[in-house]
C-alpha cells in the first residue's frame, strides 16, 4: 500500500491487540448512516511516474515565457545555496518548533531572521513570518489599533497607492471587528500620495474622521506604482494626527531606501512587507512570506511568532518560541491574532538569500533592478503611443499610458512569450489605459529589447474597433 | 539522531569585507548611466547590519544547524493534532518544476492553462471528499481558512438580516485558533463543555444556544482524540437555534473516506492540507487551509477560486478518463484554448473579499493536488483506516503498560490521549519531564498540555505511516521512562541530557527579552518591553 | 571574490605571518619565465545569474524528446526519493571514507550496497563500483586472466553481441598488459551467440587457441540486441574450457532472469554490468556506474574498494574499508587496479533505487519494460519495411531491419522531436539497415503510437536517391 | 557536528510484505498481453534478498545515515591531495538541469548542440589552462586518465618504431595510482628519490634514463607539497633519453593560471576535474580526468572528442563576446543547425579507442564548465593564490605552536606535510591518533600515511575557501592535541570518542571478512576467502 508500511501479519497482530475483527470495527462509533458511499470523483491511484508525467506536461503547458510583471511579486535570482539548504529533510519535515530542545536549528533560524528583519527595517523586533505581505498589513492594521491607546477610534488611512490586493485584504480582515478605512488619494502628475489639507492635526476637509480619531496611517514604499512617495512627511502627519505609522515596503527596497525606522521625525511604527522578493520563486502565487517588524515597546501586541534568546538548565545559551502568552495557543480568545502555521520555510529561504547577499549585495540588486527598469520605460516610452503615467522617481515598477486598451496588447504578448505587465485599469479604472511594467535585474538588455520589438510591432496594428482607451 | 555541537550565530561568522560575490548581479555599463535619481532623503544611510560571508560559510551554518533539529525525515514525531507523517517526495519534486515556480501569479490565463487544470481539480476532489457543494483554496493555512469561514457565517447571518448573532460556540477542548478565529471576526467565543466520555455536553449546548448564536466550530473527531458520537444531535440543535456548524478540518485524516463534514451536517470547513494532505511543514509552514462550504455560503466564498468555462462545473475533478489520469492526454500540449481563468468580485459579488496577495500557496495546492492523485480513492480511506489502527494500538499498547487513557472507554481516532495525572500527583513528574525524556530516547514528544481541558496531559498521534516497529520502540521508550520515574524522578525532571541544549528556560526568555542580535547589547530590560 | 572568504584584514594578517610581501611572493619558487602570460580564452567571470541563463539556454536548445534509444543507457522512473536522499551535503561532499569513523553514512550504504549486488546477481562479494559499465568489463578480463591459474595464456573470448563500445573498451584497457581477444559470432537468424563446433575442449575450428589458452569467455545477458543468450550452454562450455565465464548483465533485467551465479552447472565466475538503470539519470552519457560481482574465492583479485563489517575499540560493530591491500594506495605497481576515485554517488542511488523498489518492484519494472518493448515492435513491425531482425526472445531492446538507410530515418525522427533509436549499420556494417530500438517502463501506449506514427511518416516518403539499403 | 546514535542495516528494517507500492511501474491490460515468453530455464528462481521497506523506511535510513558523515558542507576537511575546497551549488543546479538529465548519450547531434557546446568550449579552456594542444575529455576519474596518458605513451613510442620502451619512472613520493598506471598499462613502474628538499635527485634521474625509458610520471607541485624547481632541467633529460613527460593534474588547483603544464616540458597529462573543478566527491566519486596533450601525441587523444564543423577549432571557449558571456546569444534557440559532433575512428585513426561506455561523466564536465564560466581569468588566479596563502599560513602557524613541517626550507604550495617522527618517538603518539583525534575536536583528519617517504606524516590541504578562522581554529584543535600528546598520550591513542563508533579494527576486517549481510550468517573464515 503507497506510503503504508503495514503488512498483513501486522495488521493481524495488532487487531489482536485491540481485540477488534478488523479494522472497520474501529470506526465502529461512527454512525453507520453517515459512512461515505461513494467517491466516484476520486479516480485511481497513480503511480509516482505517471504522477510526474501529468505533472511535468501540465507545467510544460505553461512554460517560461519573459516575464515584465511585478505588482506585488518579483522576479530575482536566487542562489542555488538557498534551496539546496533549507529543503534539507531536518529543516523541511519539522513542524513548529514547539520543543524547543529539539528545535534548535529551526529556532536559531528564527532569531537570525528577526535580528536581520530588523536591521534592515530600521526597528527593534521582528516576528517569525506572516502569511503574506497582504495579510501581514491586515494584521499591523489591527496590531496599531490595540497598540495605539491615543487614538478614540479604529479608524484607518490608507494610501490609494497601497497595493489594491493589499487594501483588499486588511479590508476583508478588519472589518469584523469594525475597522474603517479611508484612502488618501494620489496625485495624478506625480503619482505619489497626497495628504489632506491642512495636514498636521486638523480635521481635513472630506473626511469624516478627525485627527484624533485615526489609529494609524498606511502607506507603501515604493507604492503600487513603482513610484517612491514623501515618506517623511506621511510619516510626520501620521504622527501629528495621533496615529501609528504603518509602512508596507519592498525588502529588496531596503538595500537603497531609507529605512522605516529612519521616516520622518520619529520613525514607522510597524512595518510589514512581502518577503517573497528574498529568495522565493514566483511560484504561481505562493508560498510567499509576510514579515512584519515593529518597536520594542509594541512587541506583546505583535502577532505570530518571537523567538527569543535564553539559557538552558546549565547556563548555556539556547533559543525558544517566547512571549506566548500573545499567541493562540495560549491566550485562545484574547490571542492578538488566530495566526499558527505560518510560513517558516520561506521565511528560512528569506535568512539564507539575505546571509548570501548581505548589505552590499542587496544594494547592488536593488540599483540593477532600478536601471534595468528606467532602460526598459526608455525603450517602450520609445514607441509611438506609450509615454509614462507618473513623473515621480521610480523604483522598479514604472505605469505607462497606452493609446489603446492594455488588455488585448497583452494578449498579444502573451501570444508572442511576453508577459507584458498589469492591466491597471481593472483595479484603478480612472487612469484609463494603463500599463504597470517591471524589471528586476534578471531582465537583461536583450530582454528588454525583445519586449521593445513585440510592443512595437502589437502597437503597430491599428487598435480594434472600440479599442481607443 | 542529532548534532551535539552548537553552533554561533551567523552574525559571529561575518567578517567586514567577505561576500558571497558570484550571487552580486554584474551591472553593464549602461545599468552605470540608466537609474533615476533618487531625492537624497529618501535613501538609506547607513548599511542594514547583515552579515558579511562567503557562501561556504552560509551553507555550512545552515547545513549545521539543521542537524540541531529532530524531522518526520529523521525521527518518529507523534506529535497530536499536528499530523506528522511521511510526505511523498515526488509532491515536493513535482512542486518544484521550474515552470510551476517560474510562473508569476498574475500571468495571463493563455500561459496559466497547465497550473489552473491543477487547482481545479484539487478544487472537485476537495469537494468529494468533504461533501461540500464550494471550495476556495486561498487561505494560507488552517487558521486563515477559520477566518473565513466565520467571516461567510457572518455574511450570512447578515445577508438574511440577522447581524445580531455574534456568538461562536467553541467546545472546551478546541484548538485556541478557534476562540481566536471567533475574536478575530468580531465574534464572541463561548465554551461548551464536554462529557466524562468527551462528547459535547448536549444540555449545555442546547443552554447556550439561542438568538445570538452565530454558529459553533467543531473538530470530528475531536482534539480529545474521539469521534463526537452524538454530531447528528448537535447539528440538528444549533441549525434549529438559526446557527450554522463550523468544521474545523485539522484532524480530516482520521476520515478521509470515511465520513464526511457535510454529511454529518456541518455548514463550513477548513482542511489543513499541510496537515491531512503532504507538505512538510517546513518547520513552521507553509500551510494552506482551503474552504469548503454547503450550497447556502457559496455567494460568500473569498476570492478567488478557479473557473472553468464550458461544461458541467462539477462533472470532473479526480474522476477523469483513464487516459488522463495516466497523463496521457494532457501530454502533448492540447488545449492551448482557455478553460479555466480566476473568478474575481464580478463572478462573486457577495464574496467575503480577498484574504491573500495573489490565489493561494499555490506550491502547497499543488503538492495536496500530486499527492491525491497518487493516493486515488482506495489510498484516500487507507489514510484513515491505519492512521486509526496506529493510534488505537498505540494506545492499548500503552495503556497496557501502565500510562492511563483520558478516555480509556473509546475508541480513538487517529490519535489519543494519555493522562500523567497520577504520575504528577504520586512521583511529581510531569507530562512536560517525560516529553523532554523522550527527546533523549530519540522520539519526539507527543503534544503536551492540550488540550487544556485535560491534566497533565500527552496527544499522541502517531499516523498512518509509521510501521508497528515504530510504535513498539516508543512503547518500549514509554515502559524505560515509567520505570525512571518510580526509580529516578529527578532524571525525568532535568531531562534531556542528549539534546544539544539542556532544558531551556522560558521564563527567563520572556523576562529578559533577546530578540535580535546586537553586536553590543545594551542592558535591555522587561520592563522596556512591557507595552 | 568569489568563493574566497579572505578579507583585505585576512590577507595582510597571514602574510605578515609568512613574512612575505605580497601573495606572488609565495611562487617565487618558480621559474618566472615559466610564469602563465596570458589566458585570453577564459572570459571574465559571470555571476550565478548570468551562467544559469547561459546553461538554462542550452538545456532548453536540445529540448526533451521522445527517447526510444536503449544501446546500454536506459531510461527508468526514478523515484524522487532517491535524488533528494543522496544529495544531502554529508553525502554529496564527502571524500572517499578513508577516515572510517568518519564516514558511517557512507560505508553502511556501500556495505549495503555489496549486500544487495552480491544477492541480485547471485554472487558472494561485490565492490564498491567501477567506473562504468564497459571499464568494469575491461577490469573483469584483466581479472580473470589474474585469477584464472588454470588457463596458460592471457587469451579471452568475447561473444560479438557484447555492446561494442564495451569490446572497445576491454581492447583500450587490456592491450597493454597483452591480452588477446577473439570473437564468438551471433547466428544471424536468431540473434544467439555461436558456440565453437565440438564446443566442449577441443581446439575449435579456425581459432588460433585451445581450449586450455583461455582465460575467460565474456557473453551479455540480454545482448546488445536485447535478445536472451543461451547462458547456461556458454556458461558451461567455458567452464569445460577452463576458462572464467564473465557475465555482462543489465540489472534491472535480474528482476526477471536468472542471475549469473545460477548460470550452467556452476554459475559465473565474474559480473559486471552498468548500473545506470538503477536510479541514475541518462545524463547525458554519465556518470553512471559500473558494477563487479564474483565469488569469494577472487575477492583478492577483485578491484575497487570494498566495505567489511568489523569492530571498534568496545566491540560494536562499524564499517571500514578493508583488503586494501589489493589497492593501489598501499600496493602500487602491484595493485589489481590503478582505480582510486570510482562512482560512489551513483552507487548510492543505485542503492536508494533498489531499497525502494525491493525485489518485486524490480521484477515489474522488468516485466513491464518487456512489455512495452514488444508493443514497440508489434507497431514499429505493422509498417510496411519494417521487419525484426532476430527470432530469438527478447527482453527489452529489438534489432529491427529497414527498407532504407537508417541514419536518415533518424534525421527526420529528431525533426520530430523523437530519437528513434541507434543505427546499428556503424557498430555492425555486415547487419545493414538494421536499427536498435528500447522501451522501458517510461514509455506509454500513447508514446509508442506517437513512434509509429511519424515512423510510418518518415518510411512513406520515397527512399533519397542512394538510399536503398 | 555529528549524530551520535547508530542506524540498523536496512535489512533489519525489511518486513516481508512492505513495499515502497507508488515507485512501482502501473500495468496496463495490455502489457500483461504483451510480453514475449521466456524460456523458463532463463529465469529467475527466488526473488533477490533486496529489503522490502516503506518509502519512509528508505528516507529516514539513508537521512540518518547521512548524518554519520563528515563532509565540506559541514567540516573542514584538509585531506592532503583531495583538494577538498567548498564546490558552489549553482555547479550542481546546473549540470542538474532536467534536459541534461535527460539527453541520451547517442541523442542524435541536432539535439544535442547545447549539450556539445559546454563540452567543446571546456575543451578549449581546459587546452588553455594546461597550455596542451589537444583534450579529451572522456576518461572518468584522475587514474583512468593516467591509463590514457601512459597508453598514448606507449602508442607515440610504438607509431615510431620504438616498442619497447616499457619503463616509466616515478618519483618515490608519487601517488599509488602512478605506477599502479604503469602496471597497467604493461609497463615497469621505476622509483626515483628525491632530495632532502623534496626535488628529484637529478643524478638518480640521470642513472635511471635510458633506451627502455617510456616516461616519467610527475605532478608539480608534487605531492610532497612543493614545487619541483629543476622542472626545465627534468624535462630536458627525459626528453633528451627519449621519454615523454606525463603531468598528474591532481595538484592543479595549486597553479591554476600562474603556471602551465604544457609550458613546463609536460607531453600528456590529465586535469582531476572533481577536484580542482568543482565536483563534490560524492562520497568516493564521481570524479573526471579530462587528458590533454602536446601536439605529437595528438593522434593518439582516446575516443569520443567533441569537434566543431567550420570556424577556427581553437579561437574560441571561453573567450566569447560579451552577449554570450551573458547567455544572450543563445537564449533564442539560435542555431539548429548542426556545429558541433562527436569525432570517432574514422576522425581519429591512431586513437588509442575507447576508455567509457560513453563520451564522459558529462554531469561533471557540466560542473566543471560551470565553474570555470563563474570563476573567469581573474578568479582562477585568485583560486591558485589563496590556496597556497592558505596552505603556508597554516603550515606557518602549527610549525610555531611546535609541529615538524618536513621541508621547513620550501615554500609551500597548495599544500604541505608534517612529520611526527619526533612525537611517535619521544611520546608514543602516532600521526594516526592525531588524525583520530581531530575528528573528535570537529575536524575531518589530513592524508595520513602517504606521501610514504615522510614518516608519520600528515599531509594538509587547507584551499582556497576556508577562511583564517577556520585555520585559525585547526592550529588550536592542533595545539591541544600537542598538549594531550604530551600529558596524556593515551588519551590520543584511544581517540576518537565522540563519534558513531570508537576506532575501528581493520585488522578484524581484512581476517573474519564481512563483506555482504546475510540473515544468518554462516561462520566464515578467512581461510574460506583466501583465493
Ligand atoms: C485542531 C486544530 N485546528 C486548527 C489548527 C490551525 O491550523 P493552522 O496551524 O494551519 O493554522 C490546528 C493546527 O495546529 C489544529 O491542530
Ligand atoms: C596525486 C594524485 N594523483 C592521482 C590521483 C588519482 O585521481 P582519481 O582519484 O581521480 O583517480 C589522486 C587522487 O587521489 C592524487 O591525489
Amino acid at each position: 500500500m503507497p506510503f503504508i508500511p503495514h503488512t498483513a501479519d501486522d495488521v493481524r497482530d495488532m487487531l489482536a491487540t485491540l481485540g477488534a475483527p478488523d479494522i472497520e470495527a474501529l470506526f465502529e462509533e461512527i454512525p453507520p448512516h453517515l459512512r461515505v458511499q461513494e467517491l466516484d470523483a476520486i479516480g485511481r491511484g497513480l503511480s509516482e511516474f505517471e504522477v510526474m508525467q501529468l505533472m511535468r506536461a501540465r507545467a510544460r503547458a505553461d512554460g517560461t515565457p519573459l516575464c515584465f510583471l511585478g505588482a506585488g511579486a518579483y522576479e530575482h535570482h536566487i542562489p542555488a545555496a538557498v534551496w539546496s539548504t533549507i529543503t534539507r529533510g531536518e529543516f523541511y519535515s519539522a513542524y513548529t518548533p514547539y520543543q524547543a530542545e529539539a528545535s534548535q536549528g529551526t529556532l536559531q533560524t528564527i532569531y537570525e531572521f528577526q535580528s536581520m528583519m530588523a536591521s534592515l527595517t530600521g526597528m527593534e523586533v521582528s516576528n517569525a513570518s506572516l502569511y503574506d505581505g497582504a495579510s501581514a498589513l491586515a494584521e499591523a492594521c489591527l496590531m496599531a489599533v490595540r497598540a495605539n491607546r491615543r487614538a478614540r477610534g479604529t479608524h484607518i488611512r490608507i494610501a490609494r497607492s497601497v497595493h489594491p490586493h493589499y487594501r483588499q485584504v486588511a479590508l476583508t480582515t478588519a472589518a469584523g471587528q469594525g475597522l474603517t478605512f479611508e484612502e488618501l488619494p494620489f496625485d495624478r502628475a506625480s503619482g505619489r500620495t497626497l495628504l489632506p489639507d491642512g495636514a498636521g492635526g486638523t480635521r481635513d476637509a472630506g473626511s469624516a474622521h478627525g485627527a484624533g480619531d485615526i489609529s494609524a496611517v498606511v502607506i507603501q514604499q515604493p507604492n503600487f506604482f513603482g513610484v517612491l512617495e514623501d515618506v517623511d512627511a506621511v510619516t510626520d502627519w501620521a504622527h501629528a494626527s495621533g496615529a501609528l505609522l504603518v509602512a508596507v515596503v519592498n525588502p529588496i527596497s531596503l538595500g537603497v531606501l531609507k529605512p522605516p525606522g529612519e521616516w520622518g521625525a520619529a520613525g514607522a511604527d510597524i512595518v510589514v512587507g512581502e518577503g517573497q522578493p528574498l529568495g522565493c520563486p514566483l511560484s504561481s502565487g505562493g508560498p510567499y512570506f509576510g514579515f512584519m517588524t515593529t518597536r520594542l515597546q509594541h512587541v506583546r501586541q505583535m502577532p505570530g511568532r518571537i523567538v527569543g534568546r535564553t539559557v538552558d538548565l546549565e547556563g548555556r545559551p539556547g533559543f525558544t518560541l517566547t512571549l506566548q502568552a500573545r499567541e493562540q495557543h495560549i491566550r485562545r480568545a484574547r490571542a492578538t491574532s488566530n495566526i499558527c502555521t505560518n510560513q517558516g520555510l520561506l521565511m528560512m529561504a528569506g535568512t539564507v538569500y539575505l546571509a548570501l547577499m548581505g548589505a552590499q549585495g542587496l544594494e547592488r540588486v536593488a540599483q540593477i533592478s532600478r536601471a534595468r527598469t528606467a532602460q526598459l520605460v526608455r525603450a517602450l516610452t520609445a514607441i509611438p503611443g506609450v509615454r509614462r503615467a507618473f513623473s515621480a522617481p521610480l523604483f522598479h515598477e514604472a505605469a505607462l499610458m497606452l493609446d489603446r486598451p492594455v488588455a488585448a496588447v497583452l494578449r498579444a504578448l502573451a501570444a508572442r512569450g511576453i508577459v507584458g505587465g498589469l492591466d491597471l485599469s481593472t483595479l484603478y479604472p480612472q487612469l484609463g489605459a494603463a500599463l504597470l511594467i517591471c524589471a528586476t535585474e534578471t531582465k537583461t538588455s536583450q530582454d528588454i529589447r525583445r519586449y521593445a520589438a513585440a510592443l512595437d510591432e502589437v502597437l503597430r496594428a491599428p487598435p480594434a474597433a472600440g479599442d481607443a482607451p | 539522531m542529532i548534532a551535539r555541537a552548537r553552533e554561533p550565530l551567523i552574525f559571529e561568522h561575518s567578517r567586514p569585507g567577505r561576500a558571497a560575490r558570484a550571487q552580486w548581479p554584474a551591472a553593464s555599463a549602461e545599468d552605470e548611466r540608466s537609474a533615476e535619481h533618487i531625492p537624497p532623503a529618501l535613501l538609506r544611510r547607513r548599511p542594514a547590519a547583515l552579515p558579511e560571508l562567503s557562501e561556504l560559510d552560509v551553507v555550512r551554518h545552515y547545513t549545521r544547524l539543521s542537524q540541531l533539529n529532530f524531522s518526520i525525515d529523521t525521527h518518529f514525531y507523534p506529535l497530536g493534532s499536528c499530523t506528522m507523517k511521511y510526505n511523498p517526495k515526488a509532491c515536493n519534486a513535482a512542486a518544484l518544476l521550474p515552470e510551476f515556480l517560474a510562473r508569476h501569479p498574475l500571468s495571463p490565463p493563455e500561459l496559466s492553462q497547465g497550473f489552473l487544470a491543477c487547482v481545479y481539480e484539487l478544487q472537485e476532489m476537495l469537494k468529494a471528499i468533504t461533501g461540500m457543494r464550494g471550495v476556495a483554496l486561498s487561505p494560507l493555512a488552517g487558521a486563515h481558512g477559520e477566518f473565513a469561514g466565520v467571516a461567510m457565517i457572518r455574511a450570512y447571518h447578515r445577508s438574511r438580516g440577522d447581524p445580531t448573532r455574534n456568538e461562536i460556540l467553541v467546545p472546551q477542548a478546541a484548538h485556541g485558533t478557534n476562540p481566536a478565529t471567533a475574536t478575530m471576526c468580531g465574534c464572541v467565543a463561548r465554551e461548551i463543555p464536554v462529557d466524562a466520555d468527551g462528547d459535547v455536553d448536549l444540555s449545555a449546548l442546547r443552554a447556550a444556544l439561542g438568538p445570538r448564536t452565530a454558529g459553533i466550530m467543531l473538530t470530528n473527531p475531536s482534539t480529545l482524540g474521539v469521534f463526537e458520537r452524538r454530531i447528528e444531535e448537535v447539528a440538528r440543535l444549533v441549525h434549529a437555534a438559526g446557527g450554522l456548524l463550523y468544521y474545523d478540518g485539522a484532524n480530516l485524516n482520521a476520515i478521509l473516506g470515511k465520513v464526511r463534514p457535510g454529511d454529518m451536517g456541518f455548514d463550513v470547513m477548513h482542511v489543513n492540507l499541510h496537515k491531512t494532505f503532504s507538505t512538510p511543514h517546513g518547520g513552521g509552514g507553509p500551510g494552506a487551509g482551503p474552504v469548503g462550504v454547503a450550497q447556502r455560503l457559496l455567494p460568500f466564498l473569498p476570492l478567488p477560486i478557479v473557473g472553468r468555462d464550458g461544461g458541467p462545473a462539477s462533472a470532473e475533478g479526480g474522476g477523469e478518463s483513464e487516459s488522463d489520469d495516466r497523463g496521457e492526454s494532457d501530454d502533448r500540449g492540447e488545449g492551448q484554448s482557455v478553460r479555466y481563468r480566476w473568478l474575481d468580485e464580478r463572478d462573486l459579488p457577495q464574496s467575503i473579499g480577498r484574504l491573500a496577495g495573489f490565489g493561494g500557496n499555490a506550491g502547497v495546492l499543488l503538492r495536496a493536488y500530486v499527492y491525491l492523485r497518487l493516493l486515488g480513492r482506495e489510498g484516500l480511506q487507507r489514510v484513515a483506516e491505519f492512521a486509526t489502527l496506529n493510534a488505537n494500538y498505540l494506545s492499548a499498547r500503552l495503556q497496557q503498560v501502565g500510562y492511563d487513557a483520558a478516555y480509556p472507554r473509546r475508541r480513538a481516532s487517529h490519535e489519543f490521549i494519555l493522562t500523567l495525572r497520577r504520575q504528577a500527583q504520586e512521583l511529581g513528574v510531569t507530562a512536560m519531564d517525560v516529553a523532554k525524556r523522550l527527546l533523549d530516547l530519540g522520539f519526539h514528544a507527543p503534544t503536551t498540555y492540550f488540550p487544556l481541558l485535560i491534566s497533565e496531559c500527552l496527544l499522541i498521534e502517531p499516523t498512518e505511516t509509521e510501521s508497528k516497529e515504530t510504535l513498539d520502540a516508543f512503547v518500549t521508550a514509554m515502559t524505560r521512562i515509567l520505570q525512571e520515574a518510580r526509580e529516578d524522578p529527578e532524571r525525568l525532571q532535568r531531562a534531556p541530557y542528549t539534546l544539544p541544549v539542556r532544558r531551556l528556560d522560558d521564563v527567563h526568555a520572556a523576562r529578559e527579552l533577546d530578540l535580535a542580535y546586537r553586536e553590543r547589547r545594551p542592558q535591555e530590560s522587561s520592563d522596556a518591553a512591557a507595552s
